[in-house]
């Protein structure tokens, strides 16, 4: 079997599968307890239907941070891998934004793991979203008091 | 000479993607760089840069205001962030 | 296209792909966030080398048990969907175990129904593992006390 | 008449499955079928059946152990869960 090179990070414009995500670190690395996140377009908000959804990004940084986020979630929860996929540019409703896998040897640390990517990731990965609704107009999305709370978990 | 760069709504606001900052005894910090930007160019920018939320950054790397500067510099500007 | 029915619980002897179970639930339900986890046999254990594990199970109660804890999961934490695949019989090394998919509307509620269901799936359906060492001894494993504390978590 | 399973090492201990057993004045209650049990048929189920932490299942769910039982019932005794 050929060796599979898996980016640990990347950003892409592209659509993803998450499926052919999965069945691609599981080559790498199989491991006892894998955890995964998928997040994806909705076609709703609070002020009316979205149409689609565009995501700026600052790119260099972007790689940086989440190269960053995924090497301390790496050393704090003791993975055997991990990898981010995120998009950016403009997404139909259901298209999959972001991908956070995360492999360990306990559930806990997997579960932990996947949700301080995905909670640093939402407040510190320079992304901004913007909510093309189907009126025509746009807006840009507001940064939630929630998400940074949720970030203050993660501080030691 | 340092890259500044704006994004989101402050590149929006701004109508300015991108520009050169020459430094100076007076510009030398990544707060005295905002100051001279948001006084020299008009309201907009004076109240685009000193929105409560700003974040800054430092050759792609979030910093404290205060943070020296030098040439060949990358500052950016920006709201807070929404991925994920 | 035609009308796929996806089973909520499937327990069963053959083995399966997570990214397969995956697809199959996207195409049923896509959401906003998804959250999976799967287990898979270690290799490893504190007394030596596991050459396989034997899951022994009570049929019938092991899909009601399943099947409640879905229906528990799904309106305490508002899912749109939700399944699990839980395999008995003797599994290799590093072959799925178990695998559990929540979606939600929002992150925080998909991460919280995956981990109640692992929780409660591992001290409330009746399995019981038998791990096969590979010098030809056999053990029964015991129930951790870690996963009763983390049972109680979920108590209303 | 009941039906009596036994599973993991439960199962494995008393080298029995499952068994039917009738009911009476003193066997009928989840307790009093253990009970039973227990004293009948010799240490190894007295031992096994007297395990502080033994699970007790009533047509397939756990129930309390002074659960009342009726004819047609299955009543399942094993030992902690170990799945996922």
């Amino acid at each position: 079997m050929s060796h599979i090179v898996v980016q640990n990070v990347v950003v892409q414009k592209d659509v993803f599968n998450a499926a052919e995500q999965y069945d691609l670190l599981m080559r790498e690395c199989p491991g006892a307890a894998i955890v995964t996140f998928t997040g994806y377009v909705r076609d709703h908000c609070d002020s009316g239907c979205v149409g689609q959804l565009e995501l700026e990004h600052y790119p260099g940084m972007t790689e940086s941070v989440l190269g960053e986020l995924g090497q301390q979630a790496s050393k704090r929860f003791n993975l055997k891998a991990w990898r981010i996929v995120h998009r950016y540019g403009v997404l139909d409703v259901n298209e999959p934004i972001v991908w956070v896998a995360v492999i360990a040897d306990h559930r806990s640390a997997a579960f932990d793991a996947c949700q301080f990517l995905m909670d640093t990731l939402k407040t510190d990965a320079p992304f901004w979203k913007r909510e093309h609704m189907t009126d025509g107009s746009a807006n840009w999305v507001a940064a939630k008091s929630s998400d940074s709370e949720r970030r203050k978990r993660w501080r030691e | 000479m340092i890259t500044v760069r704006f994004f989101s709504m402050v590149r929006e606001a701004l109508g300015v993607e991108e520009l050169s900052v020459e430094l100076s005894d007076s510009i030398n910090s990544v707060a005295s760089l905002k100051r001279a930007l948001a006084d020299q160019n008009g309201a907009i920018w004076d109240e685009t840069l000193h929105q409560p939320n700003l974040v800054h950054a430092l050759n792609q790397r979030v910093v404290r205001i205060e943070a020296a500067v030098v040439d060949g510099d990358e500052v950016a500007f920006f709201p807070p962030m929404t991925g994920g």
